[in-house]
């Protein structure tokens, strides 16, 4: 008995037999049939997730027979590990889809019938090996499908409808006759067999019967621009029907791609070409799209697109042992997140992307959302990420360099415009309509979970220690759990969990990575620390925080590329989320998330293409790439260039840094600016010294370096906004950090080690007075301010040692970093650069002295008289960041000596050190004595003018005790110069600074959005139109590959 | 004149069936007679089936009194083209149905049968 | 290396000579310039006369600490960076405290005093200040690069970037000048050095008649004649640093009266003749000419000298 | 006409490609091996002299039972779109037949119907079968319908038939896994006599459900386009 209904066929025998009864039992009992249909669709689901732990733990793979006969002389079906998990996946997703669909179904006995059906045709198509039976379930499918459109009446469904049967009638039609075509040839309708006799299929009947069966197939795939059909269901059909049809069917058309792959061999190239075309530009016109439902079609178009492409890919590659973690993670990511996300804007049903709007109020469905639209995106933990990873690695491993940039340009573009959707939904907004029944949100929760235990399956897969790796997600989802606490226990949970990870993990850490440890998560917990001023509700806000920094420790334990990558994805999306907090920060980010992607991906494009040459993904190996250094090397600096926010790259960093909540702009520019600043190393440290075309990309990144050096200041000059010039500050300040890893000498990476710390000191300082500042004001127009001294003097204190130690004026630790750089430049023989240096370092005064003149000096506002110096959770981390600056201000060689011993382990020492005297080879310094002559320097005047003012009584003035045009001024407004401050230096240099780079990106999304306006022009909506293209497909394909003899 | 085997002219008539009810599906604007066109299709296809799968001087594959399970080999038709063109033929019937069912309804929504009016989701 | 004390001593020495030298010369010129002009002038001693009266003078009010603390920034850092920079060749007395740092600790920290007096000014709140520091540091960042050129030029040439090896090798004839052996490197400088000294045409910063005085506006009495003090000292520190890197250094006092006042009658006598540049204006002067020198120094340097 | 262009272009290409079929193409003049296996070893195998039966029945049975799936998939589209809020019910009402007509229906009509039953019986013995026999009681359907357009099907009796007979056809291929070789095999039933009508195991009975199941749907579907014109 249990042994009958473990039987494979009963996917078929029993959908069918309950679904014919269904009408009947009705008429009797209404609940019995509902009943029926849930215990069937349950079963259903449950068989086939059975047979696949079966399957997984070494049963053998089904092969069953029908009538009793043995094939060929009749049909068989197959369930192996590919069929139970594709049958398995499209099965939950009709089970879950059924339970979403809930009302539509439940008391129509005929919808419930077909729905089975529908799901059966699904698990037919996937499992019959005949050919024509294909063909068979391919119909059912199909009239299933035409059956369930139906259910919503309105002029949009039923015209969709229509064009969806014409399309796929036409598209079954040929696939018909190039079945016939192959029996005729064969003998044989048995796909095993047509396998065997392969070889009669030549000639000129061989040539069409191919071209009409790969056409047959390829249309029910909704090939570019053949399918505008498909996109016109997903628009107008009922959620949960579309998401069957994007999920199911698609997972049908797709598996019997993969059945007829060895019948029409010389297709391969031309599938290539159909799926990378379609995959592209599908998500290219996505960027068009402000519904949200054809928004999931293009989606769907493509991802579906992109699965055939990597199962062709492999195929032609003959990896179809990466297939179970390319084709599997990617299908089920699919599968699982696009169906979430129709039924969640069902559920919703919000259609329209502007209606979006104000979803963070309800931040369970804000969380669904954003996790369904993260899987497909394909970031971590989900499935998507790994399979992509490993597609990526395959195909660069295979050469096919091309395809990769393909696929990763389609993935990023995809990315674009599913984040603007998620950004919407971040923006503030009309309140949601009454909220959807848990009863539609269970099955989109289910989805949600399914897609995280996939990932984990995924990543163990991969033979990962994955609870370990994926510990920021892990810990992250942990606290979301205790979200209801108020914030400061949380923020001091986080604060506990963090130091104890810190304390775990940072001594194990050595040389480089030791440095960066302290630096990213000792900075991290300062910073942290430094945000429990804030005791307002922040939802979510120390669980993604948590996740970061927890990424950071990913990040410096990473021994494979893989794992970088992953705890790199890890901080971009936490830190894009982070970001997503700020009030206002709806604008910019997603430009964040655009480069911080583009980035990513570029990473993964070096990556992949270090894996091809050393078949290795480890990064210790990425050392022992040989003839694509320069290559592996330039495209993972252009990929830390844009995290770190190079000229040209930048566009998204001042933004991003200025509307971020304070306290985590303070971690974003000091700390995790730094996660770049490491990648930069790493990148540089393997494979900046192999000469030949490394050096011309290290030449190249001096360059790069210091033009950002120089513009980042410029920039800064002429900013309002307190933050906004901080943020163009930093853009600078890792642009010398760049130049100095570009010499690849001891002395500048040296130089660039330093210059790192330095910059996390003094600028996680800045910004953290900025917030204290921004607190108290409540503004950060600078102008707006002025004359804070008096209130916040300490603050002010913070500020000045920060902005000294800022400009590399001796004796605080900024000349440390000037010395050692321009030492390292001039000894590389980089005169120009050093002369762009000195420039850059000097355009840094103007707006340091801007920022602390305006906000601190000249004339107070009236309304600021009673401003209080910032909260002492504020001031303490300020001040331990002034003591650390200060002690190695005397002490260079506590900080210099660490990091000379480390950088020594890579290149020869060139940087000599006598006690504190430090030699380069062309000059010196001696920190501890520069720091004592000054201070005594100092002591002179001090004690001359305290001296001299004994004898006088000093009197504190009034603030408007100065003659201004012979007038005493009243007005603070008038008197405090401060707005537009360098006005003359916009007349001299502004024009180096209009915004370029901000154009051209602006220009290429301008020119992505009419080049999706331009390919969506076959989207006339004429169904007749729609069936010429599908013959236009079938004679191309024909005439491409071979045409008439 | 060569003389043309029997199924080389059924297959080209339905070909040109075939392409005759294509010309109509693409265009005709009428739906009702793309719904004739992919008839024509339909036929055209089952002809084609057909003429593939048989044997020169072949008769019904039906073994009785008039052939005998003895010369049966080499005096029936191929019995699986004719099988599956049955299918083929019901399920295309059930398509027809269908779209004819669409266009009722096309019609009572619309007011209109004509295929150009039918463009209310595109891009 | 000696005891600390007599270090510290020698120092003091130097700068007593550097300062009571600066205060003279800035006698010197303000006479010459009102030769210049056809009137009679100050007698050259006036500067002393006019330090000790602000010294003497009651100060009676200040605008807060930065403003109190601005001209002991600037004061110290005139007198730092004669510190750091080496007075004679050759002479331990007068060396100073140059083993501290090479040429870009000098150049660094002559923004010291800068910095500081521009924050201390900024608290009087007087807008004035405000602006005449706007305009000085944004003269100043032109500036920098043509003499930052012209440094790296010399440090190309020289292969140091340590004073006394600069100095060291110009000694054994006047042709062995900087001057000589890379004009165009001298001329950046030279260029620069009128930038730095903040005569007409590049005097706008101080902008007398404009936004009178400028940055020190609010500054009287003692304070005033602390900054007094630093200009003496700082012109004194930043003519004997162009001394030694361009024109071959001094090995005793007379050399070194002798060559920083022929080079500071460079600035005079070139403003005594042109008229005031608008801020603007001198940062594109800045970045055009003088820079292309600078970019032509190096590549001279670079292609002619060092093969 | 840049479209109509196109459309001539596409029909063109795709004429030549079916030129390229027709012109290659050789008759054939010997069976298959698998269809040598079918007409050789069919009549034992299945018992049926129409092979043809053979095949669809037994030895593509999956696809005869996915082709009925079919029809009752488009059976309930059809219903599902044209029950609810269905037809424009503004139709004129339908003119009545002659008298003629009329009588003469009432006498067809039970014969047409037998006539459908023979064929679909018989369907193993001679051309014919459950779907044929089925199109054909559907005739007899339309034949009332011409001639007494406000006549009305019992719904209860079509849906019973339908969900019935599909049921069965099912449960007598699952019969076919329990009893005999697997799903859908006919030896449930002895073989029986060649040529008889009670051979050939459950083929009669499998096309019987074939036969009602397709005339039943059939049916209903002529009266759902029909609509409720009363």
């Amino acid at each position: 008995m249990v042994e009958a209904l473990g039987n494979p066929l009963n996917l078929i025998i029993v959908a069918l037999g309950v679904g014919f009864l269904l009408p009947l039992i009705e008429r009797s009992s209404p609940a019995l049939s509902r009943g029926l249909f849930n215990l069937t669709i349950i079963y259903q689901a449950v068989l086939p997730l059975l047979w696949l732990l079966w399957l997984v733990n070494g049963a053998a793979a089904q092969q069953i027979q029908t009538a009793g006969i043995a094939p060929p002389f009749s049909i068989n079906l197959r369930l192996g590990l590919e069929e139970a998990f594709f049958v398995a996946g499209v099965n939950l997703a009709s089970l879950l889809g059924a339970w979403y669909l809930g009302g539509l179904l439940r008391g129509r006995a005929a919808a419930m019938s077909v729905f089975l059906i529908l799901s059966m045709g699904v698990d037919g198509m996937i499992m019959t090996r005949d050919l024509f039976n294909l063909f068979i379930f391919i119909e059912i499918t199909a009239i299933a499908t035409y059956g369930l459109l139906s259910l919503e009446r309105n002029a949009a469904t039923l015209t969709a409808g229509f064009k969806y049967i014409i399309a796929t009638s036409l598209a079954s039609t040929f696939f018909l006759l190039g079945v016939m075509l192959f029996y005729y040839l064969t003998g044989t309708l048995n796909i095993d067999g047509m396998r065997e006799q392969i070889a009669q299929v030549q000639g000129p009947l061989g040539m069409v019967a191919m071209s009409l069966l790969v056409a047959g197939v390829v249309i029910e795939l909704k090939p570019y621009p053949a399918n505008g059909w498909g996109l016109d269901v997903y628009e107008s059909a009922p959620t949960g029907i579309a998401a069957m049809v994007s999920v199911g069917v698609s997972a049908g058309a797709l598996f019997a791609l993969y059945k007829i792959l060895p019948l029409i061999e010389p297709f391969l190239p031309a599938l290539v070409v159909v799926a990378g075309t379609t995959f592209l530009a599908s998500n290219i016109i996505g960027l068009k799209q402000n519904k949200v439902r054809r928004l999931l079609g293009y989606s769907s178009i493509a991802q579906v697109s992109l699965l055939a492409l990597a199962m062709v890919l492999l195929t032609q590659l003959h990896r179809e042992d990466a297939m179970p973690l390319v084709i599997g993670g990617l299908f089920l990511n699919h599968l699982l997140a696009k169906a979430g996300l129709f039924w969640l804007s069902g559920a919703l049903q919000r259609n329209a992307v502007e209606d979006w709007r104000g979803l963070r109020a309800n931040p369970l469905l804000l969380a669904i959302l954003g996790l369904l639209l993260a899987a497909l995106a394909g970031l971590p933990p989900f499935p998507g990420f790994w399979a992509k990873w490993e597609l990526v690695m395959q195909l660069s491993a295979g050469g096919m360099v091309s395809w990769v940039a393909l696929i990763l340009v389609g993935s990023l573009l995809e990315a674009v415009y599913l984040f603007r959707w998620f950004g919407r939904a971040m923006s503030p907004g009309v309140q949601l309509t009454p909220a959807p029944a848990v009863a539609q949100l269970l099955p989109i929760v289910l989805a949600v979970l399914g897609l995280l235990a996939a990932g984990h399956y995924a990543a163990d897969s991969l033979g990962l220690d994955t609870l370990w790796v994926l510990l920021p997600a892990y810990a992250g989802i942990a606290l979301v759990s205790i979200d209801g606490l108020p914030t400061r226990p949380k923020g001091l949970i986080t604060l506990a969990i963090v130091a104890y990870y810190a304390y775990r993990v940072v001594p194990v850490l050595e040389g480089l990575t030791g440095l960066f440890g302290l630096m990213l998560l000792g900075g991290g917990l300062l910073m942290t620390a430094a945000g429990l001023y804030r005791g307002d509700t922040r939802r979510g806000y120390y669980a993604l925080l948590t996740m970061l920094l927890l990424s950071f420790g990913g990040l410096l334990q990473a021994d494979t590329s893989l794992e970088f990558f992953l705890a790199w994805e890890f901080l971009t999306v936490s830190s894009y989320l982070l970001l997503c907090m700020g009030r206002d920060a709806a604008p910019y980010t997603l430009a964040y998330l655009i480069f911080s992607l583009a980035a990513a991906f570029l990473l993964l494009a070096g990556f992949g293409l270090a894996y091809a040459e050393t078949q290795s993904i480890a990064l210790a190996d990425l050392a022992n790439v040989k003839d694509g250094a320069a290559a592996v090397l330039g495209l993972l600096l252009l990929g830390f260039l844009t995290k770190a926010g190079a000229l040209g790259v930048h566009v998204w960093l001042p933004g991003a840094y200025a509307e971020a909540d304070d306290d985590f702009s303070a971690m974003l520019a000091a700390v995790l600016g730094k996660a770049a600043v490491f990648g930069l190393f790493l990148s540089v440290i393997s494979l900046g010294l192999k000469g030949g075309g490394s050096d011309v990309v290290m030449y190249l990144l001096s360059w790069i370096g210091l033009l950002t050096a120089f513009f980042g200041a410029l920039m800064a000059i002429f900013q309002e906004d307190l933050k906004k010039m901080l943020a163009y500050s930093s853009m600078g300040q890792v642009g010398y950090m760049v130049a100095a890893l570009a010499t690849g000498s001891h002395l500048g990476w040296v130089a660039a080690g330093y210059l790192a710390v330095n910059h996390l000191l003094f600028k996680g300082l800045l910004f953290l007075v900025a917030a204290g500042i921004i607190l108290r004001v409540g503004q950060r127009e600078m102008y707006k301010m002025g004359g804070l001294i008096h209130n916040m003097p300490v603050s002010f204190f913070g500020m000045l040692i920060a902005i000294i130690a800022l400009s590399g004026v001796p004796p605080l630790t900024g000349f440390g970093g000037k010395w050692l750089m321009l030492n390292a430049l001039l000894e590389k023989g980089w005169y120009w650069q050093t002369g762009l240096a000195f420039f850059a370092s000097a355009v840094a005064f103007l707006y340091l002295f801007r920022m602390i003149h305006t906000v601190f000096l000249g004339q107070r506002k009236r309304i600021h008289k009673d401003l209080r110096d910032a909260p002492l959770a504020l001031l303490i981390p300020q001040l331990l960041l002034v003591f650390v600056i200060l002690a190695l201000s005397v002490q260079p060689n506590w900080l210099v000596n660490p990091i000379a011993a480390i950088m020594a382990s890579h290149l020869p020492q060139t940087l000599v050190m006598h006690g504190s005297l430090m030699q380069s080879g062309l000059g010196y310094w001696d920190g501890f004595l520069v720091i004592n002559v000054v201070g005594a320097v100092f002591m002179v005047p001090l004690l001359m003018l305290l001296v001299l003012s004994r004898f006088m009584r000093v009197q504190r003035v009034k603030q408007f005790n100065i003659v201004f045009a012979a007038e005493r001024p009243e007005s603070p407004e008038t008197t405090h110069y401060a707005y537009d401050f360098y006005s003359f230096y916009d007349r001299a240099l502004g024009f180096l600074v209009l915004p370029r780079a901000t154009a051209f990106w602006n220009g290429v999304a301008e020119w992505s959005h009419s080049m999706g306006t331009g390919l969506r022009i076959f989207y006339t909506g004429n169904g007749q139109t729609y069936a010429l293209y599908i013959l236009l497909y079938v004679v191309t394909l024909y005439f491409a590959v071979g045409g008439p003899s | 004149m060569i003389e043309l085997p029997l199924s080389t002219i059924t297959l080209g008539t339905g070909f040109g069936l075939l392409l005759i009810g294509l010309w109509g599906m693409l265009v005709r604007k009428n739906i009702i007679r793309m719904v004739i066109g992919f008839s024509l299709i339909d036929t055209g296809i089952h002809m084609i089936m057909v003429s593939l799968g048989y044997i020169r001087g072949g008769t019904a594959p039906i073994i009785d009194a008039a052939v005998d399970r003895a010369t049966a080999l080499t005096a029936v038709v191929d019995p699986v083209p004719s099988a599956l063109v049955l299918t083929a033929i019901v399920i295309g019937l059930g398509i027809t149905a269908v779209m004819l069912a669409y266009a009722v309804q096309i019609h009572t929504h619309k007011k209109t049968l004509s295929i150009d009016d039918c463009t209310d989701s595109k891009w | 290396m000696q005891d600390w004390p007599v270090r510290i001593g020698y120092f003091l020495i130097n700068l007593t000579i550097v300062g009571l030298y600066g205060m003279l010369l800035s006698g010197i010129v303000a006479r010459t310039l009102a030769k210049v002009q056809g009137r009679i002038g100050i007698p050259v001693y006036q500067p002393f006369i006019d330090l000790l009266k602000n010294l003497g003078k009651r100060t009676a009010v200040s605008h807060g600490a930065m403003f109190y603390l601005g001209p002991v920034f600037r004061l110290a850092g005139g007198i730092g960076t004669l510190a750091f920079v080496p007075v004679l060749y050759g002479s331990e007395m007068f060396s100073n405290f140059n083993s501290a740092g090479d040429l870009l600790l000098a150049m660094y920290f002559m923004f010291f005093g800068q910095l500081g007096m521009a924050i201390g000014a900024g608290e009087s709140g007087h807008p004035f200040s405000a602006i005449g520091v706007a305009r000085g540091l944004g003269q100043m960042t032109a500036y920098e690069v043509p003499f930052a050129l012209a440094i790296i030029a010399i440090v190309v040439q020289y292969g140091s970037l340590s004073i006394n090896d600069i100095v060291a090798a110009q000694q054994g004839g006047i042709l062995n000048w900087t001057l000589f052996t890379n004009p165009l490197a001298v001329i950046a400088a030279m260029i620069a050095f009128l930038g730095m000294t903040g005569y007409s045409p590049f005097d706008v910063t101080m902008a007398p008649n404009e936004i009178p005085i400028g940055p020190p506006t609010e500054y009287h009495s003692s304070y005033l004649a602390m900054m007094t003090m630093n200009r003496a000292v700082f012109a004194g520190a930043k003519l004997i640093l162009f001394m030694d890197l361009f024109f071959g250094g001094a090995t005793n006092l007379v050399e070194l009266v002798i060559k920083t006042w022929a080079i500071y009658m460079v600035a005079v006598v070139v403003g005594a003749a042109f008229p005031r540049f608008r801020v603007d204006q001198s940062i594109r002067f800045f970045l055009r000419y003088p820079t292309l020198i600078g970019i032509a120094a190096i590549g001279y340097t670079q292609a002619v000298l060092l093969p | 006409m840049a479209k109509r262009l196109l459309i001539v272009l596409a029909l063109f290409l795709l004429a030549m490609m079916f030129w390229e079929v027709a012109a290659n193409y050789t008759e054939r003049t010997a069976l298959t091996p698998i269809a040598t296996h079918y007409v050789a070893q069919g009549p034992d195998e299945v018992g049926a002299p129409n092979l043809v039966t053979a095949v669809v029945v037994t030895y593509r049975g999956l696809d005869t039972l996915g082709e009925v799936t079919v029809l009752f998939l488009s059976a309930v589209a059809v219903g599902l779109l044209l029950t609810m809020g269905g037809l424009d019910q503004k139709a004129e009402p339908p003119t009545p037949a002659s008298e003629i007509v009329e009588t003469a229906v009432q006498y067809l009509f039970p014969i047409v119907l037998l006539f459908g039953a023979y064929i679909f019986v018989n369907g193993h013995l001679s051309p014919g079968g459950g779907f044929q026999g089925g199109a054909v009681i559907a005739s007899a359907t339309l034949l009332l319908f011409l001639a007494l357009p406000r006549s009305k099907l019992r719904h209860a009796l079509l849906i019973i038939t339908e969900s019935l007979s599909g049921f069965g056809y099912v449960l007598v291929g699952v019969l076919g896994l329990v009893l005999a070789g697997g799903f859908l095999d006919n030896r449930v039933l002895p073989l029986g006599d060649y040529g008889r009508l009670f051979s050939a195991g459950a083929i009669p009975v499998i096309y019987t459900f074939i036969g009602l199941k397709v005339g039943a749907e059939l049916s209903a579907v002529l009266e759902r386009f029909k609509g409720e014109a009363s």
